[in-house]
C-alpha cells in the first residue's frame, strides 16, 4: 500500500511507534470511497486492516434511481442502442473483445464477402475480426490475442457504442 | 424544428437541455463517458451513447466520438451545453459540413468572441464600451499624462511586451505617474528588453456585471438585462444576482441597449453573454460568452423567459419572437452554485451521496443532476446543483433564499452550502455591498474558518 | 408584525405556513400529534409542542391545547392552515377572547359562510350570482311553468323538504315539467310526508371555477383571477388550473370584480375563495371558503403574489398593498395533488417512503412535507405532496409537467403519479374540455384499469 | 491514563504498554461515521479491532432526515419544551406518569405549600401528585396506581408537552 510512503522517512521513528489515525481516517475516507470490501496495511511491525461489509442497499437503490417511468415514456420503437446489459455477455467477460469507439459494426469487408469471423474460428493476435464504420471511415478491428471465437455479439450493420463487447475470444 | 437533439454535454446542464427538449416534444441523445452511465440526463433521455473513457478529451471532447454518436443516432442537432465543446469554432464547422446544427452562433462569432484581443477590436467597433487607453505603446510622459487626464485617475502603466504583473505600476496622482513611468520602463527593459509601456484606467473595487443577449442572425436581438456575478473566488463564479444592487434602471436600459444594438449589427444569432467590469457608473468590456451561462437561471426568473427554449428555437431557424417592450424585468433571483467541495478550504468532495433532500415550495428551483444513491466522480467540476430562488424584492428573495438554504440537506459528501448560509446573514452581502474582490477578503478575513460541510 | 406563530395544522399546509413565516422573519410553533413527531415542520420549526395522541379530535382540533401551546411558548398568532379548525367561527373567537390573533377572517364572516342557507342569502345580496329557481315551494303548475320559463330548460324540480335524490326530477320542456311536478309532488308526499316542491335551473355538464380574493377587513378587497377545478373525484379535487381553458379575459373581469366588490361592501378580511359552477357563459355560486386552499399555489404562479405571507399580514393589520391593477395574470399553471394511493383504486396506500425524487427545474414548484424515510400514518389524509408547474401558455404548461411527472420518484407507497401521467396524454385534458364529471366518466369507462401506483 | 503515569519518562514503550483507550474511542468515532464494518490495528503486542454489523440502511438514514443546520436555525435561547428524550427517563418507562395535556406542571398547591409528592414518597392510587394549568384551569395529575415515587422529571412552572414524562412511580 503506498499510502505508508507518504510518511517522510524522518518521521517515520514516531510514526511507527504511535498508532497513526490519520492514516486510518484516510484509508477509511478511500474505502468508503470505493467499492472495497477490505483494505490491509502492514509496514514493519505495524499492520492495519479495515473491511467492510457491502450490504444489499446500494443494488435497492440502483432500483430506485430517477428514471422514466415505462408507460410515460415510451421507449423509441426501434431503439438503435442495445446498450450493455441487454446482451448476455458484457465487456466485463474476460474473454470480450470491447469496442474502441462508437459507430456501425460490419462482420465483412464487402456486402458479398464472407465474416472476417464465425464462432468457432481461430484467430491469432493481430488478425481482422471486424469493422467499425464512424464518419465514413471504415476501422479495423483485431484480434487482441491468440484463440478460438466463441460468440460473436454484434450483428452486420448493428450500431456499437464505447466499450460495448463485440465478439469473445477463448 | 429538430426531431432529435444529441447532448454533448454532463451534469446539470446536459439534464436542463433534456427538459427544455422535452417540453418542445424533441427526441433526445444523451452521450456519456464510462462514467457517467449512471448520470441522471442519460436515466432519462430516449436514447443514450457511451462514447468514450472517463478522460474528457477522449469523450466530452472527442468531436469524430460525437459524429458517430449521431450518425447511429440520427440527431439532426447537437447542443454543446457549456464548456466542453460549447465555444470551439471548429466544432460548429464541422458539425455544419456534415449537415448537423450546431445549438449556438455562426462559429466566426465564436472565433471572434474566442480571440482576446480581436474581441476587442470588434466590441469597440460595435459601441461596446472598453476599458479606455492609450491604444499602444507610450514613450513620451508629456503624452501619458494627457492621456492619464484624459482618461482618469488612477491608472495602471503596463509593460507593453509584459505580463504575470511584472512592469506593472498603478498612479493615482500627476506625480505618481511620472515615477510609475519611469519605473515600469526600467523594469520593463530588465524583464522583458523592450520598454514601451502602455496606459489603461485602473479599477480598484469593480463589479462583474453581465448582459444576457438574444439573437435569431436575421438582424434581431434584444437583451434581458443583467446578472451581477461580483462574488467570486479565483474568478469562479460562486454567487450570482439580478438585477445587479448597483444599477438602476436607466443604466440596465443604457448598457442593454448598447449590447441589444451591438448584436443587431453582428447579426448575432442564439444567446450569449457580454461580461463587464463595472465602477462609479461605468462599464467596461471584458469578454464576450457565446453559449448559454451556468447563471442563466437568474435571468429565466426575473424575465419568464425560458432562454435554453428560445436557443433551441433560434438555431431551428426560428424568427425571435420577443420584443424589448416584451421583456419585463419581475422581482430579484439569487444562484447559489453548490459545490461538491468543503466550504472553507475548497477542497474537492467527490463521492456518493448518502442523502438528498432539496428545498421546495414557492419561489425555489433547484437544477441539479444528483440524486440520493449517486456518486460524483471525480473526473469533472465540482458542481452538485444551483439552488435559485426568486422574491417579489431583494429582501424578500433574501428572506426565502435563508429558509431554502435551511432545508437543503445533502449527505455523504461536504458542499458548500454552510457557505452560502453564512453568506446570506451577512451585512454586506445583504446591503448589496460587495466587489469582486470581497469573497476573497472575505475568507482571508476567517470568515469561514472551522466551518464544515456538512 | 407577529413575533411567533403558532402553526394548528399537519403535512404539506403546515411547511408552507412555516415558510411563509420564516420568509417574513416569523419564530414558529409546530405542534403535533404524536404520530407527526418526525414530521417535516415539527423539525424545522423554531419550537414544536406534542399536543395529543394521532386522533386529531384530541390533537389537531384540541382548542385547550391548542391555547395550553400558545400560553407555554408565548406565540401571539395562530395559523389555521386549511381543514380542522380553520372554518370555526368559535374557535377563532376564543382566540380573540385570550388575545391571540386567528389568521383568517371575522369570526361574523366564517359563522355566515359556513351556513349554506345564511351564505347563499348574503352571496346574493352582494350581487353574486347564484342559480335561479322558485324562491319557496312552489304549488300551482302555472306558477311552475312560469318559472321555468323565466328560468329556461333544463330545470329540476326537488323536494323542498328532500335530501338524497329522493323527489328529485329533471324536466327538459314544458311538457316534462308537468310530468317532473306530479311525480316529485308524489314522491315528496311518500317519502317526506310533504309534496312542497321548489325548482331550481339544472346544470348538465357544468365546470367548478371558483375565484380567489383577498381582502383587508378595512373595505380594501381585489381578486386574483380563477382556478378551473373541474377535475374531480368523489368531489375532491385532484387537478387544479389557472386561467381557466373556459373563460375569456371579459369574463374573468366580470366575475373576478363582482366578487372583489361584493367584498369590499362585506369588509372581508384575508384570504378566500369563492366556488361557481359554470356553464354556458354563466356563474352559479355554490359557496365561500373563509381560508387558505389547497390549491392557493396555481393563483401564486400566475400572479407572482403570495397568498400565505399576504395573510398573515393582513392579520397583523397590514392595509392591502396590492391594488386590482398590480394583478397582472401571466402565463398559465397547474397543479396535480399527488396522494398516496392506488391510481386506480384509490385504495389509500400510506406507509414508508422508500426512495424520493421530486422534480426541478424552470416553472416547477413542490409543495411537499414527505421526505425520503418518511412514513406517512394512516390517521389524517393521503397528500403527498402538491405538484405545481407554470408555463408561459397552457401548451408549455402541459409539456412541462409531462417532463417533470416523468422524473418525479416515490418509492415504497402506491401514488396518483400515474394517474397524472396518463391525463397529460388525455386528448380531452390536453383541449381543456372537460366538466365536474369528466373524471368520473374516465375512470368508470376504464382509463386507468390496470394501473400500478409505482 | 493511570498506566502510562507511572512511567512518565519512559516515553519510548508507550502504546505497547498501555491500552491508548483514546486510540480507541477515535477509532470508534472513525467506524461510526463510516460505512465500515470493522477495523483491526495491530502494532507489537498490541492489536485493536473494532467491528460492528451493518444494520439495514434505514437506520442509518433516520439521521439524515430533513433538519434546521444548527448554526442556521438558532435554537431559541430559553426553548420552553425541553421535549421527550432529552431527559433521562421518557414516556416509554414502564413507572412514568406521562402527561395527558399541554400546560405548565406545579407540584404544589400553592407557592407556599409543600409539594404533593418527593422521590420516596408513597402513594396511593388517586392521591393528587401534580397540578397543570391549562388556560388559567388547575388540572389534578393523580396517581395511576400505588407506588414508591422514585423520580420527580419535572421543576414547578415547567412547561410540558402531552405525553411527556412527569413523575415515576414504581
Amino acid at each position: 500500500m503506498p499510502a505508508n510512503d507518504r510518511k517522510p522517512s524522518s518521521k517515520a521513528q514516531p510514526a511507527s511507534d504511535a498508532i497513526d489515525t490519520g492514516l486510518i481516517a484516510d484509508l477509511a475516507k478511500l474505502l468508503n470511497k470505493s467499492d472495497l470490501s477490505e483494505i490491509e496495511v502492514q509496514k514493519g511491525d505495524l499492520r492495519i486492516k479495515l473491511a467492510r461489509t457491502l450490504m444489499a442497499a446500494p443494488v435497492a437503490h440502483a432500483v430506485h434511481v430517477p428514471a422514466p417511468v415505462a408507460s410515460a415514456v415510451p421507449a423509441p420503437s426501434a431503439a438503435p442502442m442495445p446498450g450493455p446489459g441487454t446482451g448476455k455477455i458484457d465487456a466485463s467477460h474476460p474473454g470480450a473483445v470491447a469496442s474502441p469507439m462508437v459507430g456501425t459494426a460490419y462482420r465483412r469487408p464487402s456486402p458479398d464477402a464472407k465474416a472476417f469471423v464465425e464462432v468457432g474460428s481461430t484467430v491469432k493476435a493481430g488478425e481482422k475480426i471486424l469493422l467499425i464504420e464512424a464518419m465514413k471511415t471504415f476501422n479495423e478491428i483485431v484480434a487482441p490475442r491468440a484463440g478460438t471465437v466463441t460468440a460473436v455479439l454484434v450483428e452486420d450493420g448493428q450500431p456499437v457504442e464505447f466499450g460495448e463487447a463485440l465478439i469473445v475470444i477463448e | 424544428m429538430f426531431d432529435k437533439v444529441l447532448i454533448a454535454n454532463r451534469g446539470e446542464i446536459a439534464l436542463r437541455v433534456l427538459r427544455a427538449c422535452k417540453e418542445l416534444g424533441i427526441a433526445t441523445v444523451a452521450v456519456h463517458s464510462t462514467a457517467d452511465a449512471n448520470a441522471m440526463h442519460v436515466r432519462l433521455a430516449d436514447e443514450s451513447v457511451c462514447i468514450g473513457p472517463p478522460a474528457s478529451r477522449d469523450s466530452y471532447l472527442n468531436i469524430p466520438a460525437l459524429l458517430a454518436a449521431c450518425e447511429i443516432t440520427g440527431a439532426d442537432a447537437i447542443h454543446p451545453g457549456y464548456g466542453f465543446l460549447s465555444e470551439n469554432a471548429r466544432f460548429a464547422e464541422i458539425l455544419e459540413s456534415h449537415g448537423i446544427t450546431f445549438i449556438g452562433p455562426k462559429s466566426e462569432h465564436i472565433r471572434i468572441m474566442g480571440d482576446k484581443i480581436e474581441a476587442k477590436r470588434t466590441a469597440r467597433k460595435l459601441g461596446i464600451p472598453c476599458v479606455p487607453g492609450s491604444d499602444g505603446g507610450v514613450t513620451e510622459d508629456e503624452e501619458a499624462l494627457r492621456i492619464a487626464k484624459e482618461i482618469g485617475y488612477p491608472v495602471i502603466v503596463k509593460a507593453a511586451a509584459g505580463g504575470g504583473g511584472r512592469g506593472m505600476k498603478v498612479a493615482r496622482t500627476q506625480d505618481d505617474l511620472i515615477d510609475a513611468l519611469q519605473t515600469a520602463r526600467t523594469e520593463a527593459k530588465a524583464a522583458f528588453g523592450d520598454d514601451a509601456v502602455y496606459i489603461e484606467k485602473f479599477l480598484e473595487k469593480p463589479r462583474h456585471i453581465e448582459i444576457q443577449v438574444l439573437g435569431d442572425g436575421k438582424g434581431n436581438a434584444i437583451h434581458l438585462g443583467e446578472r451581477d456575478c461580483s462574488l467570486q473566488r479565483r474568478h469562479q463564479k460562486v454567487w450570482e444576482e439580478g438585477p445587479s444592487p448597483a444599477l438602476n434602471q436607466e443604466m440596465r436600459s443604457k448598457i442593454g441597449e448598447t449590447c441589444a444594438q451591438a448584436m443587431r449589427d453582428l447579426g448575432y444569432l442564439g444567446v450569449g453573454t457580454i461580461e463587464f467590469l463595472y465602477e462609479d457608473g461605468e462599464f467596461y468590456f471584458i469578454e464576450m460568452n457565446t453559449r448559454i451561462q451556468v447563471e442563466h437561471p437568474v435571468t429565466e426568473m426575473i424575465t419568464g423567459i425560458d432562454l435554453v427554449n428560445e436557443q433551441i428555437r433560434i438555431a431551428a431557424g426560428a424568427t425571435l419572437g420577443i420584443s424589448q417592450d416584451d421583456v419585463k424585468l419581475s422581482g430579484h433571483a439569487i444562484e447559489c452554485r453548490v459545490n461538491a467541495e468543503n466550504p472553507a478550504t475548497f477542497r474537492p468532495s467527490p463521492g456518493k451521496i448518502a442523502y438528498f433532500h432539496p428545498p421546495g415550495g414557492l419561489g425555489v428551483r433547484v437544477d441539479s443532476a444528483v440524486y440520493q444513491g449517486y456518486t460524483i466522480p471525480p473526473y469533472y467540476d465540482s458542481l452538485v446543483g444551483k439552488l435559485i430562488v426568486h422574491g417579489r424584492t431583494r429582501n424578500e428573495c433574501l428572506m426565502r433564499l435563508r429558509r431554502a438554504l435551511d432545508e437543503f440537506v445533502v449527505d455523504g459528501i461536504e458542499t458548500t452550502l454552510p457557505l452560502f448560509r453564512t453568506l446570506v446573514r451577512n451585512a454586506d452581502m445583504q446591503n448589496g455591498q460587495y466587489d469582486i474582490h470581497w469573497l476573497e477578503h472575505f475568507l482571508a478575513d476567517g470568515g469561514m474558518d472551522g466551518a464544515s460541510g456538512t
